[in-house]
């Protein structure tokens, strides 16, 4: 098993024409994943490395039907109308790549996905992978190797660190999802723990938090209140970033005095996790908390 | 982007909401003769149109009660920095009568995807200092992204913090225009503190407004970018963001470099642990070209604050020996490193990264914290 | 029983410091209606024929939380967001007595009501009355009694009239809904047939219509489905009204050759429906289907 | 409010849409001039401003091959009534040669309580003979008036009326505009027939615009009403409008007076039924003053198509003996009543009423069966 994708997941890549489109689509085809169409609109009738491409969602999903998964390299300015269109499509997962969408966009797709029980990953995420079985996104995939931790990060280069030290260490993944940098996001930390609760095969959890934002501290709540009882081990990026900035991501700010590297940690801590001073020490505190 | 309060102001009178009268004054111009044609005469306050926050405190707002006052209130706001940024521009406003302050903002609640409005009736302080002082002064109203603002949730507010009767209609105009300046405008705040009470009426006393950068396309009435006059950004940031790069300057001497935002933010938090001291985030995303690495390089190496860089590179979508590319171009355009430069690289290619480097007499380390150890020996 | 409204009716007045709004409580009040409460913002704290009167909708239900019902005199364009409060504020039947409201307006509230699950009575519509037990609108009390005949209707003279005659012939009403004169409204002819099918005291339905819209050729539909097994009486006003020319009710317009006289009745006909070709031949169609 | 193609198509342009080059010719202005300030040559096509409807058919557009065509037509245009209606604008725009006409309206469907997109490749005829000739051809779908119309949707409309490629996205461009127009300008009708394709490009040849009377308060820029012009009312219609009376003038000669829509239908119907022919439909509404009945009465006995006029009333918030006075007042006003009169009244005060109208030699009905009888017999 894994969450949220699985060898069952059949693909609709929306964007697949572009430059990224294309390459990732390349990419995600080597990994494995099953990719059953593509869509741009005015391209239909094209293939891209083989995957047939339509104008529209609808005939791409009337053609094929077992699509349940769809991954967005649209540009900003379109990428909210292809979240609808794969919402309304019956799409059940909907992975949104494209950085710098308005937020007043996002918070408007992000409900509508959530009315129409489709779940989001991102924006501006790099994806998500269940080592092994498939790829939605962007990250490398030869860092990582099936195994039993999941991984569920808000940065993305950190999470391929970390994933190849676990990988390196033995400890291969169930599914690792790169959630996303940006302040409005669909899948939170408390959603994507409520996912490794019940998947059987996740014996324990790697957080990737960042500053900014009170999503760590809900996910800490949340352990506190025994409803995520396995163990994890969690690593805060930005400790020394001032108040008031933006590091790169624009959800990694401490705004408001809210969304600081010590409250993280605090509430963290104080709901029994282990959290890192640096992500290389995440390996052994994950064969610590195992050994429990 | 942060608007000036005088755009925000604007944008609210727009939207039918009722402001100070006032004037906008540019360096060399009569402030006198501008008042006399506006209509207006002391009391006034002159307000340094700078968007540092602090302003008042930092002494940009100054009330003149005189002809005199004015001319040399105005005088020495253009001529006074605050917080490092001398005004282009003065607001000069009738001077309001009025005893009650209220706060009103709008912003983005994260975790329940929603706009949210936060009101109090103690106006005038930080919302950050009501949360300290008047915690349960603060009435939350989530607003449904669809359905917008409705005008019985901005009367429920009024009432909430404490308003009746004709001010109670009033706030409520004024909270639904603010809304619809915060969803046409794509706003991450609107904000007016103080919101005075005057007689029946509200009247924003001041206003704010951000827009999501994302959004700017939309919107390109607001004239474009105004790095150098935001105050926002530094001088060097501002050097970064024309050539493209994702830069923070910091308070301390080690120059930082990594890809992604997290793995460059950790680096930060490495260096510090080691008992360094960033002098910057410098984020060059992923996939980077050798060309971006060098553009990154060279800048770090010219931005005075640094003594040491320190470079950490996971590559996943980024290729290592294309970010050795990028660091020996740097070298070979500057014939030497002035400034020592150590390097971490590890992931995709990190073999053939390490070897172009070596052959450039360049060491880079697998480990960060071998790489940070040796960092902070130099 | 009746539909809809009954004894246990505790109301709501928005805006009942009104005109309108105040004269229309008292004869409410003076029907035997259960008003319990009135709301006209920046008058909280008066009192209207006995009727406290509040600020917010949501203060009014906090004092009276047996409140399930509420009627709208508020101006055009402050009606709709009379609507969502009254939603918002969790009342279950909200009758919009309010016309001239823009369409686009009542579009939306109505979906957003439907959601919610707020039943809509209107707008631009005489109200609702179950003789004997309650009135909520601006229709002659007087002229209904109680009984087992239910009315539905678009005009609102003209069920003063039907009710009047068949009062007079001894068919009494269960339940009497004007259903309102504008393109959109909340209750529709086939919603009311549904609730009436459910009502064991209705024993016969009457049928307003009037030219324009499809909401009788749906009712039509409806019946010939067996959806609806009740008999029905039914009159659609109009049958001389030229196409294209507005008849008083912005609903009442035959367009693009839809909503004709002719079609109504002929759906009507067709599902079994006695349809008058007067008004004041329905007590006797009602006697007639009654004897069955 | 209907809107004129002119001002609708210049709306559209606001909103992004390419509308054909185009000038506004008045009665007395030089058309050949005009167009030469605004670089346009023949051919073009010249249009009569009116808001009837079948104006092509009626002859309200022409086109002009030459610089005399335009001179000629221009003239003739201006004294052409199309169907009574003499034009007091014309539009002359370049004409577009293209092969394919598309129709794209938007109305809002009743039943379903939501905005319809109604399209078709079969252009240029109405939707009711589209509907006709090629019902198979109509795509409909519908809009969450909350979320408004999405691009993909607009793609998935221009997919199933055969587009394809770069028109295809032109199309849902266009459509995009068309629904957004629509909403902003809370429009009962929006629609573009032809639709032409033209290259790449689809180009609206004709665009329609209705405007919800109710909303008009919201848009204060579109002039106020445009009755004479607009063609959709007759001389005596508009003199109503101005009494503020609801007043439908029809072929008959029996004047009808009714209270409340519904009833004053039945009343026409009635009338109808038993061998008479409705001159009018007019509805003095619910809980009328006597005043309102005076004007009301007073109006149909001016109106010359009436020869005789039946009233209607069943009061119910209408009170009889109101109603009763106002007959009465009318009367006064006239010295006699020059127009036979059968009033049937019947409801709330009815007693007092019919006892008004007897004191005044008025015969007042209860059932209206026997009042329709006796008015067939004058």
């Amino acid at each position: 098993m894994a969450v949220l994708l699985d060898e069952n997941a059949r693909v609709i890549v929306q964007g697949i024409t572009g430059r990224e489109g294309s390459f990732h689509t390349r990419l995600m085809l080597e990994y494995g994943t099953k990719i059953v169409a593509g869509v741009t609109p005015g391209k239909g009738g094209m293939t891209v490395h083989g995957v047939p491409v339509y104008d529209t969602m609808a005939e791409a999903v009337a053609e094929h039907p077992e699509a349940n998964t769809s991954i967005i390299f649209v540009p900003a300015r379109f990428a909210p109308d292809a979240v609808y269109e794969a919402v309304d499509a019956g799409i059940k997962l909907v992975v949104v790549i494209t950085e710098h969408i308005p937020v007043h966009e996002t918070l408007k797709f992000v409900n509508y996905a959530r009315q129409k029980g489709t779940t989001i990953i991102g924006p501006n995420c790099p994806g998500i992978i269940s080592p092994g079985k498939a790829k939605v996104g962007i990250m490398p995939g030869h860092v990582f190797k099936p195994g039993n931790i999941g991984i569920v990060s808000r940065s993305g280069t950190l999470t391929y660190e970390i994933g190849y030290a676990l990988s390196k260490k033995g400890y291969g993944q169930s599914t690792v999802i790169g959630i996303g940098g940006d302040p409005v996001i669909g899948l939170s930390f408390t959603e994507a723990l409520r996912l490794f609760q019940e998947d059987p095969e996740t014996e324990a959890v790697v957080l990737v938090g960042e500053i900014g934002g009170d999503m760590e501290e809900r996910a800490a709540e949340m352990i506190k209140r025994g409803e995520f009882t396995k163990p994890v081990v969690a690593f805060i990026a930005g400790r020394t970033a001032p108040p008031g900035k933006r590091m790169g991501h624009a959800g990694a700010i401490i705004m408001m005095g809210t969304g600081t590297y010590e409250g993280k940690v605090k509430a963290l801590t104080e709901a029994g996790v282990k959290v890192a001073k640096t992500p290389f020490e995440i390996p052994s505190l994950v064969e610590e908390v195992l050994k429990k | 982007m942060k608007l000036f309060e005088y755009e925000a102001k604007e944008i609210l009178r727009r939207y039918g909401v009722e402001v100070p009268k006032s004037v906008l004054v540019r360096k060399g111009e009569d402030p006198i003769e501008k008042m006399k044609q506006a209509g207006l005469e002391p009391p006034v306050v002159v307000k340094a149109q700078v968007l540092v926050a602090g302003r008042g405190k930092a002494g940009g707002v100054k009330m003149a009660r005189t002809w005199e006052d004015v001319k040399k209130i105005v005088d020495e706001l253009f001529e006074k920095p605050i917080k490092g940024i001398k005004p282009k521009l003065l607001l000069i406003e009738e001077a309001i009568p009025h005893e009650t302050e209220l706060y009103v903002g709008i912003v983005i609640d994260r975790s329940e995807r929603k706009p949210v409005v936060l009101a109090s009736r103690y106006g005038g302080m930080d919302i950050e200092e009501i949360a300290r002082e008047k915690p349960e002064s603060i009435v939350r109203v989530h607003v449904d992204p669809f359905l917008g603002m409705k005008g019985y949730q901005a009367r429920l507010i009024g009432k909430k913090i404490g308003l009746q009767g004709k001010v109670l209609s009033r706030f409520a105009s004024f909270l639904t225009a603010l809304y619809e300046v915060f969803d046409k405008y794509d706003a991450e705040l609107a904000e007016s503190n103080p919101l005075a009470v005057v007689g029946d009426k509200v009247i924003p006393l001041d206003a704010r407004l951000i827009v999501d950068d994302n959004a700017l396309y939309r919107h390109p009435e607001l004239a474009g970018e105004r790095l150098e006059e935001s105050g926002e950004y530094t001088e060097w940031e501002i050097k970064a963001r024309k050539l493209g790069l994702a830069f923070v300057e910091l308070d301390g001497d080690i120059g930082i470099i990594g890809n992604g935002a997290g793995l460059t933010m950790t680096t930060m938090d490495l260096v510090y642990e080691y008992g360094g001291k960033p002098a910057n985030f410098l984020d060059i995303g992923g996939g980077a070209s050798a060309e971006l690495v060098k553009t990154a390089v060279s800048f770090l190496i010219e931005f005075p604050k640094t003594k040491k860089i320190f470079m950490n590179i996971f590559g996943g979508i980024t290729r290592c020996d294309e970010v050795a590319k990028g660091i020996v171009k740097a070298l070979e355009e500057l014939g030497q490193l002035p400034k020592p430069l150590v390097v971490r690289l590890a992931g995709t290619n990190e073999e053939e990264g390490r070897e172009i480097l070596r052959k450039a007499g360049i060491e880079a380390f697998v480990d960060p914290i071998e790489a940070v150890k040796r960092l902070m020996e130099i």
